[in-house]
């Protein structure tokens, strides 16, 4: 019998996520159920639940979160050409697969900053930049998947003294979110800082005008264009083993990576689709051009990320 | 320089309908050094007077003046802690929190610490409860609760004391010692004092003056003596002691007849020569028909005398029993007998009148206007 | 009537021995109680589990250290200011008269509908630098960063305002309750010695109060140490912060439910003492004939007295409405629909409703329960309950997640076993597993306030009820029941707004498609987009309050006479 | 059959440091339709007997029987609910939720509603509360919270009633009214009943049989006449009734001499043959010491007397006065004298002694081992 219903649990938080699993409902009459919680607390859930859980498919961002689910043994291999075909071979694994990407660049002030110090990663922890830089949480996965990065291009020891140079350097305790960083770039109260390109190509879209503003006053930066490239994270997900409907799991994660599907991720909730040469409506992310992207493969990551924590912690970056 | 003067005082509590007047123009003044008692039925406002006294309840009308200083009139009312006025609630009240020894001194905050202690134990000492200060007041039995609630009032040596039923939950033992002990206390410091009381002889034993009321109003305000003897009108001939009425007829101006025979009496029964008709007359003149009030021990147990009457109840009384006996008229009086006399119920008894005072009110006539003033009379 | 052997004679067939102790009622408070403690014993028992040292070694020698110093200051700055201010309310509202305080004594509830976390939003966005009044102010006074001083919103100093601009509520209500039910008689015995109505406030209203706001405080404070999302904004780092970084970051769940048990021990041990330190004083009132009269306050003092009253409500319900307000004023983007709306609305109200409902009869048998034993094992019982009220909420969620999990999945074998087919999970796929979670969680703030009304009845109530023929079952229906009807109301008021804010649990507990205001301002708090959150948040303040409203308006209607 | 037994019932309550020994052993028998009463000092354990009957406390040792069933027993207990007991409170303990008129129905579940409120109606106009059924507790005053008490715990007619101090707050005219009718109501219903007091003079009115109790244990279960004139110990002569001990001397089997003459008794005063001295008697024999009491009644005020002695106090007792006097020796005796011999304060008065009955207790020896049995004998 085919199946009628995928039952998904997600940890992707977007608003605009609807519209895409309206279309997969409309063009396979499947219908979906959802559970969007925080991946951890996901995991732990379908972890008890066990061989009866009612989970199809898993999603989530932060490759770290899908290595460990992989760890635990939670996805089925998937065999699907289409998959295959169209992700990138460093963007997948045997059972668990990355539908969008985003990386995270260097916004900066451009009355307070000048551009050509702001080139790479490695110049924020510049004493140059004293007092001037800012960030959220370091235990925020997209700060230790950036430090992860780190420490695979450039080991443990120089990570924390670059942690240590950022810490040196900070405005103020990190605190909020990339947003409340980026208006705080624009506003003066600090001249750098790191973000996630979807922030940055939100408020870019906006047409509130005190967002115009604040993209008035900041400049964008792909970080070390000319060594190892701009560190870049995805968002992805596989099938369960468990999965009750595992016809419709293996539909809908082709689906994901479906030029529909691609271009809500590209459109919608501004981030990079993962199929290459897909044409997308964003002015948002055209504006912000090509980039050369860390080619580090992404399950990597999570290798590393507990000790991006413990570097962070001795560094004392909170 | 009286010490607590009460002029027409009016406290009303509203009610869903209105008001209701729960104290109706009281006025009464009881001077420096004096003990007084309030007798009265449940419910006739005791409790409410004292509230008024003390300051918790503010007045509609009149005036109370502490010291000779005004502390209530409609429209100004001094606090109730700046009165230095103690008192016992009938309820305890105590500090569930606080130790024995800590509620009593609760009051005692201007005192130096040094003197504190000391004068707990002097209080717990005088209410037998030397050694229990570090009890709790849920570890103590009712009447000792009730103990504790007095030492704490007097702990401060207020300038008036305010005692609601203060005795009310001891044994007659303690009681009675307790309360002669209290007399001596307040009358030592020259405390001045209200106590409400449902005792009679507590309130005979303790207080120089007894007022009692009913209905919200003063009724007699009065020496004990006088309250037996000479009660100012037939509530409170009926509420102070023992006794019966039997309906009389004035012969004379100092004699009437009842159907236990004529009782004389030395002084007229103050009619006003004026009236010419019981109903106009605002007392008693020569035919017209009074009650007259016959105490347990005015009627005496006479194996000899000529009249019986029927032994309808009994009550031992330790030395004495109070027998309830039907006249041949059906009209009941009462009898107190020494207790060796033991006769059943229903046993036709002898007995004779020996009253020294007549006390009689004219019988209320079919319109009930009660007559107030007494047609008293000493007996030769 | 001697010589008519009574039929209710009759000795009954098994000799009950000691109805005390074997009560049924007993029994099954006592059931009732290990059940909802079960998730809290079992963070509990991951102590005796010996810890991966790593992650301790490397927590206690960086970060720790900090996080309880923060969580020290934390405790202190909002046990004192929740105690300060809904003590004093309580204070002014019940004890004197002074223009709008009936309107005051309904309407300081209403922070209690103001998420902590949706207000840290909005102070942060209207406060921090880049928000529109230091904006404003930087651009009239053309002033540059550093120029002037202005309070850090996101500071620990901002945090404890928060939490005490909506906490205070806990205190308040208990508080009030506790001055309330407090004989009238005994302040006037404290007059009568003299003591000006200030001082009979500090002397007797308050000592007697302790239980009720030592109670409404350990709410607060264990609302605090629970709460990860306001901390986290603010970053302020606390200990519960460690429990995340040990779970989330370092992956070590063992580490992280023995931070969480170190939590709990820390939480217990302060209640303990709290009750020690009692010793053997009471604090019930016998005759409650009269309440408490009012005071007064004419003039300068009676508008100082609405001063005081305003400024919380302000704080807590006001401002940060109108800011909502404001945010969702400007937000351009197509919102969700009403009908969405009225979906998420419902979804949330019936969870409310059901919990509320549940915890105040449960929570009534518990402290039933435990007035009734004799022995202290049912009241330490209730005190476990009690505890997982400070559990972070992702941590109770995965408690509660264990257990019964693995009974459905028991079920699920039984009935193959049985029937054949496979039924799937029964029970985590619905609403009884989240509203089993809430229970576990939000039990402890109705017991509390229950037990606080509980314990000022006197036992001769009890005693009047049995020896007229009532057996406890119905002396808790007949007497106690309509008795604390005020506390039960007040209880489930306070279980109904807790769940509609809840996070955590409802995030990983719910079934399929089932959103509610909270998951939904999550959603959009989680992507930034403070402006779109602002809707729900405004909606949960709006749900949140028509009980509110509602319910404390009868509660002080229950109060007269 | 007997209604209620107690078989050396003991009840501890616990204590820091281990037990208080509260309920001492106490065994009695109330026989079914009988009212008996309970007197004894504050804190005797009057409260707490009671709560064992009703079930509110487990007893350690003992047995008590309701109708030859056994309601309490170390380690069997039947719940108070069911022992159909009905119980008035010495705080009234009055459901604050409820109107007088649901609090007096609050028992009443098992009747049919149409006989409910008849009841209630019955039970108020017993209690002199008609037409305040719609009131709720706190709109009465203490006295009118008390005869709702009364009449909740009487409604459902139970098989045997406690009363904790039931009239405690009434004044005396109220409190003599509702005694009477209360008894009446329980013996017309045959309801056993026992009810603690303070006030004698109601144990002896309403009681068929009072216990007196101290320390824990009953002193003496007796009739009221048997109490007062015949005490089983030191301790009850002392409590019942009024009066003070003068030192005697046993001259012959039936003769005391005391400080105001020679005493006769016509029953010799009980010694036991067989002891030779004072000490190893258990009772009194010639030559023995022994503390004569003297009731106010014995001493009567007589102007030709030779003997006299000065008032140390007075107190006020409606017809009569009770003088406290002092003797010669420095010994006190009070004398009941009629009110119109009115004494001032250290006058002397003449006395001489009327005892028609002698009652003497070995004076204590050094050894503080105070006498437990009476030499009592009655007065030819
Ligand atoms: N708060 C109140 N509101 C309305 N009526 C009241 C209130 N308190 C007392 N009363 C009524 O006022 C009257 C007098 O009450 P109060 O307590 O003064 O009586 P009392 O003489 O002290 O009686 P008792 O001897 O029984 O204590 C009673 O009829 C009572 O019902
Ligand atoms: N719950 C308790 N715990 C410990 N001791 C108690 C308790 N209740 C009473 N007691 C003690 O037991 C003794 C007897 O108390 P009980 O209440 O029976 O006295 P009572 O004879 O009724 O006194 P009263 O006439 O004053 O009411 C007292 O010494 C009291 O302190
Ligand atoms: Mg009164
Ligand atoms: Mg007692």
């Amino acid at each position: 019998a085919e199946d009628k219903v995928l039952n998904l649990y997600s940890a992707r938080h977007y608003q605009t996520d609807e519209k895409l699993y309206e279309n997969f409902t409309k063009q396979t009459g499947i219908k979906i159920n959802r559970i969007e919680a925080k991946e951890d607390e996901l995991l732990e859930r379908i972890k008890n639940e066990g061989a009866n859980s009612p989970a199809d498919v898993f999603l989530t961002v932060d490759a770290a979160r899908l290595a460990v689910a992989h760890e635990l043994g939670l996805f089925a291999p998937v065999k699907s050409k289409v998959l295959e075909s169209r992700i990138p071979a460093n963007l997948r694994t045997d059972d668990w697969f990355s539908f969008s990407t985003r990386a995270r660049v260097i916004v900066y002030n451009k009355a307070a900053v000048k551009a050509a110090d702001v080139q790479t990663y490695e110049d924020l922890a510049d004493p140059k930049l004293k007092g001037k830089f800012c960030s959220r949480s370091g235990s925020h996965p997209y700060n230790l998947s950036l430090m992860s990065a780190i420490i695979a291009h450039q080991g443990e020891a120089k990570a924390e003294q670059w942690a240590r140079g950022l810490v040196a350097n900070f405005a103020r305790a990190p605190k909020g979110g990339d947003t409340d960083q980026i208006k705080a770039v624009a506003a003066g109260e600090c001249g750098v800082t790191i973000s996630n390109t979807y922030y940055v190509a939100r408020i870019m879209r906006s047409d509130k005008a005190e967002d115009k503003k604040t993209m008035e006053a900041v400049g964008v930066i792909w970080p070390n264009q000319k060594s190892y490239g701009t560190h870049i994270n995805v968002s992805g997900g596989g099938m369960l083993k468990t999965a009750p409907h595992k016809e419709a799991a293996v539909k809908f994660l082709e689906y994901l990576a479906s030029d529909d599907a691609q271009r809500y991720f590209a459109d919608g909730n501004n981030e990079w689709p993962v199929v290459a040469g897909l044409k997308f409506a964003n002015p948002a992310l055209d504006s912000l051009g090509k980039f050369k992207a860390d080619a580090l493969p992404v399950g990597s990551l999570a290798m590393y990320r507990t000790k991006a924590q413990v570097v962070f912690d001795r560094a004392g970056f909170r | 320089m009286a010490h607590l003067e009460l002029q027409h005082v009016v406290q009303r509590y509203p009610t869903p309908t209105g008001f209701h007047t729960v104290v109706d123009g009281i006025s009464l003044t009881v001077p420096p050094g004096t003990i007084a008692c309030l007798l009265g039925p449940s419910g006739c406002g005791k409790t409410t007077l004292l509230r008024c006294i003390a300051g918790f309840e503010e007045i509609a009308e009149g005036e109370i003046r502490l010291a000779g200083e005004v502390v209530s009139r409609p429209g100004f009312h001094l606090p109730p802690e700046q009165r230095r006025i103690g008192m016992v609630f009938q309820d305890y009240a105590l500090f569930p929190h606080l130790t024995v020894a800590a509620n009593v001194a609760f009051g005692l905050g201007d005192l130096p610490r040094a003197e504190r202690m000391p004068r707990v134990e002097e209080m717990l000492r005088l209410v037998g409860l030397t050694g229990q200060g570090e009890k709790f007041p849920h570890e103590l039995s009712g009447g000792q609760q009730q103990r504790v609630a007095l030492a704490r009032a007097l702990a401060p040596r207020p300038r008036l004391v305010l005692l609601d039923e203060p005795f009310s939950n001891l044994d007659t033992e303690l009681r009675e010692r307790l309360s002669l002990e209290v007399r001596d206390i307040l009358k030592q410091s020259g405390t001045t004092a209200i106590l409400v009381t449902h005792d009679q002889h507590e309130a005979f034993a303790m207080a120089d003056e007894v007022g009692v009321m009913h209905g919200g109003r003063v009724q007699q305000w009065d020496t004990p003596y006088n309250l037996y003897h000479r009660p100012a009108n037939r509530f409170v001939a009926d509420f102070v002691g023992q006794g019966a009425f039997l309906p009389g007829l004035v012969v004379s101006p100092t004699e009437v007849t009842v159907e236990l025979g004529r009782l004389e009496s030395s002084l007229p029964l103050e009619c006003s020569a004026l009236c010419q008709t019981c109903d106009s007359c605002p007392l008693a003149r020569e035919g017209c028909h009074v009650d007259v009030l016959l105490r347990p021990d005015d009627v005496v147990h006479d194996d000899l005398s000529p009249v019986t009457a029927a032994v309808e109840h009994k009550a031992f009384r330790g030395a004495q029993i109070l027998y309830t006996l039907r006249l041949d008229s059906g009209a009941q009086v009462q009898a107190l007998v020494p207790s060796h006399h033991n006769h059943a119920l229903g046993e036709k008894i002898g007995i004779r009148l020996d009253v020294d005072h007549v006390v009689a009110f004219k019988t209320p006539a079919a319109t009930s206007t009660a007559p107030r003033q007494p047609a008293s009379a000493s007996a030769a | 009537m001697a010589e008519k052997p009574a039929p209710l004679s009759a000795p009954p067939a098994i000799p009950v021995i000691s109805s005390f102790r074997v009560s049924p009622l007993l029994l099954l408070a006592l059931a009732v109680a290990a059940l909802v403690g079960l998730p809290v014993a079992s963070v509990l028992a991951n102590l005796a589990q010996g810890g991966t040292s790593d992650t301790w070694s490397h927590l206690a020698g960086t970060v720790l250290p900090e996080y309880l110093l923060n969580t020290v200051w934390l405790c202190l700055g909002v046990g004192a200011g929740t105690a300060a201010v809904g003590v004093g309310a309580a204070w002014l509202t019940t004890m004197h008269e002074f223009p709008g305080r009936r309107f005051f004594e309904w309407a300081l509830v209403l922070p209690l509908a103001m998420p902590a976390y949706v207000l840290a939003y909005v102070y942060t966005d209207f406060l921090q630098f880049v928000g529109p009044l230091q904006t404003a102010l930087r651009e009239t006074f053309a002033w540059q960063r550093g120029d002037y001083w202005f309070p850090e919103v996101r500071s620990l100093g901002g945090a404890i305002a928060m939490f005490v601009s909506v906490l205070y509520v806990y205190v308040y209500l208990l508080a009030r309750t506790a001055f309330l039910e407090r004989s009238g008689g005994l302040l006037e015995a404290g007059r009568m010695l003299g003591l000006s109505p200030w001082a009979s406030f500090f002397r007797i209203s308050l000592p007697l109060a302790r239980p009720a706001v030592a109670a409404g405080v350990a709410l607060a404070l264990m609302e605090t140490l629970a709460d990860y999302g306001t901390v986290a904004y603010f970053a302020v780092q606390t200990f519960t912060t460690g429990i995340y970084r040990a779970w989330f970051s370092l992956g070590d769940r063992v580490a992280a439910a023995q931070l969480a048990a170190c939590l709990l021990g820390f939480v217990a041990l302060l209640l303990v003492l709290e009750r020690t330190s009692r010793g053997r004083a009471r604090f019930g009132n016998s005759g409650n004939r009269r309440g408490p009269a009012r005071g007064r306050l004419v003039g300068v003092k009676g508008w100082l007295a609405a001063l005081g009253c305003t400024l919380p409500l302000l704080m807590g319900f006001v401002l940060p409405a109108l800011l909502l307000v404001r945010l969702a004023l400007g937000d351009s983007e197509e919102g969700l629909g009403w009908q969405r709306f009225a979906l998420l609305a419902r979804n949330s109200a019936i969870l409310a409703t059901l919990t509320a409902l549940v915890a105040v009869l449960l929570a009534l048998l518990l402290a039933y329960g435990a007035r009734l034993a004799k022995r202290p094992a049912a009241r330490v019982l209730n005190r476990l309950v009690g505890l997982g009220y400070a559990v972070p909420g992702s941590v109770i969620a995965v408690g509660v997640l264990i257990p019964v999990t693995r009974l459905d999945n028991w079920l699920a074998g039984q009935w193959q076993a049985w029937f054949g087919s496979n039924p799937g999970l029964l029970i985590t796929g619905g609403i009884s597993a989240l509203v089993y979670a809430y229970l576990v969680r939000f039990l402890a703030v109705a017991l509390q306030t229950v037990e606080a009304s509980l314990g000022k009845i006197t036992p001769h109530m009890d005693e009047a009820a049995r020896s007229l023929g009532l057996t406890q079952g119905r002396i808790l229906v007949r007497v106690h029941a309509p008795l604390l009807r005020g506390s039960l109301l007040t209880a489930a008021l306070l279980v109904f707004v807790d769940v509609m804010k809840e996070l955590p649990a409802t995030l990983v507990m719910r079934p399929f498609n089932f959103d509610t205001l909270a998951t939904q301002t999550y959603t959009l708090a989680a992507d930034e987009r403070l402006a779109e959150a602002a809707l729900p948040s405004l909606a949960i303040v709006a749900v949140g309050l028509l009980p509110l409203i509602a319910l404390s308006r009868q509660i002080a209607r229950s109060r007269k006479g």
